[in-house]
């Protein structure tokens, strides 16, 4: 239970850093950790103690596999989560550009 | 001539990682080569042929026990250095001039310094490698020069020149 | 000279390729051992990455490699659901993504039916968008600082 | 019948890689690819929604159930899917066709037809997964496009919204994964149907559903509430709307945050968890806020697309609120005929609100691309110089401020009915507050925007009404919202919206129905 409860806050730890820090930079690695915690956690979802990798090979006769689910569903959200960093980033570089800076405090255009 | 240089090179690293050779492998492998010999064939090794002469792997291998040799020596040295208590080093950075001409000489040589116990290169530029030592035993330009590539240049220049 | 030292320089026009061969293997055994397409291509756009962070970055080759990376991409994807596509036909039922071709011998590598042409694909895919997307970030930092 | 459902998908996300080659090569083809793509798809969902009764479950890979297990991906078509994917591609294909004259003003013209594509793609396959993992991923396409769309024009605060959309939209996915995480554990399946029939089983217990299980609801209305804009989430919301290029905020504001916000709170609350009080509780309240707050910002705007953009998240609450006083009055066993009514008005205004919302950001786009400025107090007698904007832009306005015959007004009567009748005075006082607060925020841009002085300064500068296109798409939509107050015929609501109540009214058929076929 405990190591669940530490994946979740390592969710935290992200979510702090987004909310907290003023750097563009520092926002993306914020995402990118709470991502990786979600990671951690489907990981442990299909964790099944004493069993072996869902892998079918010929002379091998294993009755337990973990569950291979969560892991081809993880395979999908790091895809995605490597898409939604690498446009966040090409925006962050685009503002830098525009604002000369990366800290938030001074891109403020838009306010109401 | 590098194209298929690469493709060869590239079809025996592909046998070795799959390790059987039935025939939809040797297909695969062979595409897989191909297709790598064409993406990366433009920017693969210059003077290719060398890879075709049998002299230079027997001179691979004396040099491979020369550099073991070389480096049991070095650990010695410097596993003397660091005990005694005296603590007789003099660190310093050399600047030496090799003889090799060619760049993947020079990285081998570099690559081969940097691996012996004591010295390190620090930055290769041209033909003058600088090279931080442990024990900078001598100020005379001929004597260091000898003292660090010697042991290595005459047969890195047989296999790669 | 641009880019990184003359070492860094040899040492990558050697290991690139058997970086991207390696990538090759991944994919292609994708079916019977752990990776895959996903994994293999990433592989594969290292090998892209590596030479272009040794060679520094000479801003009008890497516009052209970005359009024909682009374009590799966007066909792959097509491939890949055309290929989905060919289930909808040859199935018999009208099934999207079925798996249509013979499946094979257990531990072969010519087996699993359509899963190997598909992980090719998805390679082929994963590398292209990668590279893409490291040479985009390249681009727009370098037109920045001019 | 049946294997026409994955087209949906299959259409718009070819076409999207197929322009993305052929752009390169032949100009303006991706002009006609889209729009031959969207009236493609909008022939289907008229087909689905005419032609066809009841729903359809198409299994991915033509596997079938093992055990009574579904271990295919599901799609799943039924009233409610049908509704929106119509909405989706009527506005779709009405903003493709403004878009032909509109992105004119963009260099990287062909990449804009591909990203809509993509998002048409996106959106499509949230409305007709029947998993829950495929909605994530579909959600993540459609969203990832929008992202990129609103920063299209790569101008300061283009950019900048874009950052905050991105980044709020990020953590929203990033919630809606940890929750089916937990789902998942929890029932160890991932198809909604499934899902439904495991909680059932399992989690119900006599004082109603779990902690547990709340913790997970909580979860998801966080995640996709912050994707639909219901109130303590809706800050990134007039950033984004108001700087993507007209187009694409008409479709943000009139499709997408209902396809991936409203439709999977729909879809997920009614069909898969157990009603409970509680939570549809907490989302009317939630609705009637930002219903509120939207209304109450919207005043102070100056810039027309800020303040449609603030509408939205007050129209978006109406839907919300509809929808939830039938919710509340299923989970505690009220009368079902007041809930299906109020029901009815949520969907109606959901239906409502895409059109005539779309219709107005259109109006704002078309402003903009003659005056170059969308700030109200430089703005002023347009009405003599842009005719066809300024009288549809008057008819959208009508129309959302609910005045009788436009559609708003009937949409807008049966929540406040329905609100009376469920015996919830306040919140039908409240809905009658906010319309009137409707009514005068959208006399004060009529007034800003096409009147208040004489249109001379205008004509000076030679602005003549939009092209042909972009004037087209703005009279349909117009008329749109003449024609949608037929819903209130009772046969015309039997084909169109009735299939959609029915399915969140009769919620508990939703798994037998699905897991039986």
């Amino acid at each position: 239970m405990i190591i669940y409860i530490l994946c979740f806050l390592l969710f935290l730890v992200g979510l702090y850093g987004v909310i907290s820090k003023r750097n563009l930079i520092k926002i993306i690695i914020g995402i990118a950790i709470m991502e990786y915690s979600i990671n951690l956690f489907f990981i442990m979802i299909g964790y099944i103690e004493g069993s072996s990798a869902p892998i079918i090979s010929k002379g091998f006769e294993h009755v337990n596999f973990v569950d291979p689910l969560p892991q081809a569903l993880i395979l999908t959200s790091i895809v995605i989560g490597l898409a939604t960093t690498a446009l966040l980033l090409a925006v962050a570089i685009r503002l830098y550009q525009k604002y000369g800076t990366f800290d938030i405090n001074k891109i403020r255009d838009l306010k109401g | 001539m590098k194209y298929i240089t690469l493709f060869i090179i590239i079809l025996i690293i592909w046998f070795l990682m799959t390790f059987n050779l039935e025939t939809p492998n040797i297909i695969v492998g062979c595409m897989a080569a191909l297709i790598t010999a064409i993406v990366f064939g433009r920017s693969f090794l210059q003077d290719s042929k060398k890879f075709f002469q049998p002299v230079r792997y027997f001179w691979i291998i004396v040099y491979l026990f020369v550099f073991i040799w070389e480096c049991i020596k070095a650990n010695f040295d410097v596993a003397y250095r660091v005990l005694s208590p005296k603590m007789p080093i003099k660190p310093g950075i050399v600047k030496v001039k090799t003889k090799l001409k060619t760049n993947i000489g020079k990285t081998f040589l570099a690559n081969s310094i940097t691996m012996t116990p004591g010295t390190i290169t620090v930055d290769v530029i041209d033909d003058d490698f600088y090279v931080h030592w442990i024990y900078v035993g001598s100020k005379d330009p001929k004597i260091y020069t000898n003292k660090i590539l010697g042991r290595f240049e005459k047969y890195l220049k047989r296999i790669f020149e | 000279m641009k880019g990184m030292t003359l070492i860094v320089k040899k040492i990558t026009q050697i290991i690139c390729p058997i970086i991207f061969v390696f990538g090759i293997y991944i994919i292609i055994h994708g079916h019977l051992t752990p990776g895959g397409g996903f994994a293999g291509g990433v592989i594969m756009a290292g090998a892209f990455i590596l030479q272009i962070l040794a060679n520094g970055n000479i801003l009008p080759a890497l516009r052209k490699e970005e359009e024909g990376l682009e374009f590799l991409e966007s066909s792959a994807i097509l491939g890949f659901l055309i290929i989905a596509g060919l289930g909808l036909l040859f199935s018999g039922s009208v099934v999207f993504f079925a798996n249509f071709l013979n499946k094979g011998q257990l531990g072969k590598l010519i087996s699993a039916g359509f899963i190997p042409i598909e992980n090719i694909v998805i390679g082929a895919e994963v590398c292209a968008a990668i590279a893409a997307i490291f040479i985009a970030l390249v681009v727009y930092k370098d037109e920045e600082s001019k | 019948m049946n294997s026409l459902i994955p087209l949906f998908v299959i259409l718009p996300l070819g076409a999207a890689f197929i322009m993305a080659i052929m752009g390169r090569f032949i100009k303006n083809i991706n002009k006609y690819i889209s729009s031959v793509i969207m009236i493609l798809l909008f022939c289907l969902s008229l087909h689905f929604i005419f032609r066809t009764e009841g729903s359809f479950v198409y299994k991915v890979g033509g596997y079938e159930a093992v055990n009574g297990i579904p271990i295919a991906i599901y799609m799943v078509l039924d009233g409610l899917s049908k509704l929106i994917l119509l909405i989706i591609s009527l506005v779709g294909l009405l903003a493709i066709f403004y878009s032909i004259s509109y992105t004119k003003q963009y260099t990287a013209e062909r990449k804009f037809y591909v990203l809509f594509s993509l998002m048409i793609a996106g959106m499509n396959g949230v409305v007709i997964s029947g998993d829950i993992f495929n909605i994530f991923v579909f959600l993540e396409i459609a969203a990832m496009s929008s992202y990129a769309l609103v920063a299209f024009g790569v101008e300061k605060h283009q950019l900048e919204a874009s950052f905050k959309y991105q980044v709020l939209g990020g953590v929203a996915s990033l919630l809606i994964l940890l929750t089916i995480g937990l789902i998942y554990w929890n029932t160890g399946t991932l198809n909604i149907a499934d899902i439904s029939r495991q909680l059932t089983v399992n989690c119900s217990s006599p004082e109603g559903i779990s902690v547990f299980m709340k913790f997970i609801s909580i979860l998801l209305i966080s995640g996709f509430g912050l994707k639909a804009a219901i109130f303590p989430f809706h800050t990134w919301l007039p950033d984004a709307h108001s700087s993507a290029p007209s187009p694409i905020s008409a479709m943000l504001s009139g499709v997408l945050i209902k396809a991936i916000g409203i439709y999977v709170i729909l879809r997920l609350f009614f069909n898969m968890f157990p009603l409970s009080y509680e939570i549809s509780l907490t989302i009317t309240i939630l609705g009637t806020i930002s219903m509120i707050i939207g209304g109450l910002l919207a005043l102070g705007q100056w810039d027309i697309k800020r303040m449609l953009a603030y509408s939205s998240i007050s129209q978006v609450g109406y839907i919300v609120l509809g929808v939830g006083i039938g919710m509340m009055l299923l989970a505690s066993g009220g009368s079902k005929t007041i809930a299906a009514l109020s029901i009815t008005g949520g969907l109606f205004h959901l239906v409502n609100h895409s059109v005539f919302k779309g219709l107005l950001f259109l109006n704002a786009g078309a402003v903009e691309y003659r005056t170059g400025t969308r700030n109200m107090k430089k703005l002023g007698g347009l009405s003599q110089v842009l005719p066809i904007t300024s009288n549809t832009s008057l008819i959208g306005s009508l129309a959302i401020s609910g005045i009788p015959p436009f559609n708003g007004f009937f949409s807008k009567l049966i929540i406040i009915i329905a609100a009376i009748q469920a015996r919830y005075y306040a919140l039908a006082f409240l809905a009658v507050l906010v319309s009137v607060i409707t009514i005068a925020y959208f006399m004060k841009l009529q007034k800003y925007t096409f009147f208040n002085t004489d249109g001379s300064k205008w004509v000076k500068k030679k602005i003549s009404e939009v092209p042909f296109s972009m004037a087209t798409s703005m009279i349909i939509m117009a008329m749109l919202c003449f024609a949608l107050s037929l819903l209130i015929v009772p046969d015309v609501r039997a084909v169109i919206l009735k299939p959609a109540v029915d399915v969140l009214v009769n919620y508990a058929d939703y798994s037998t129905k699905i897991l039986g076929m």
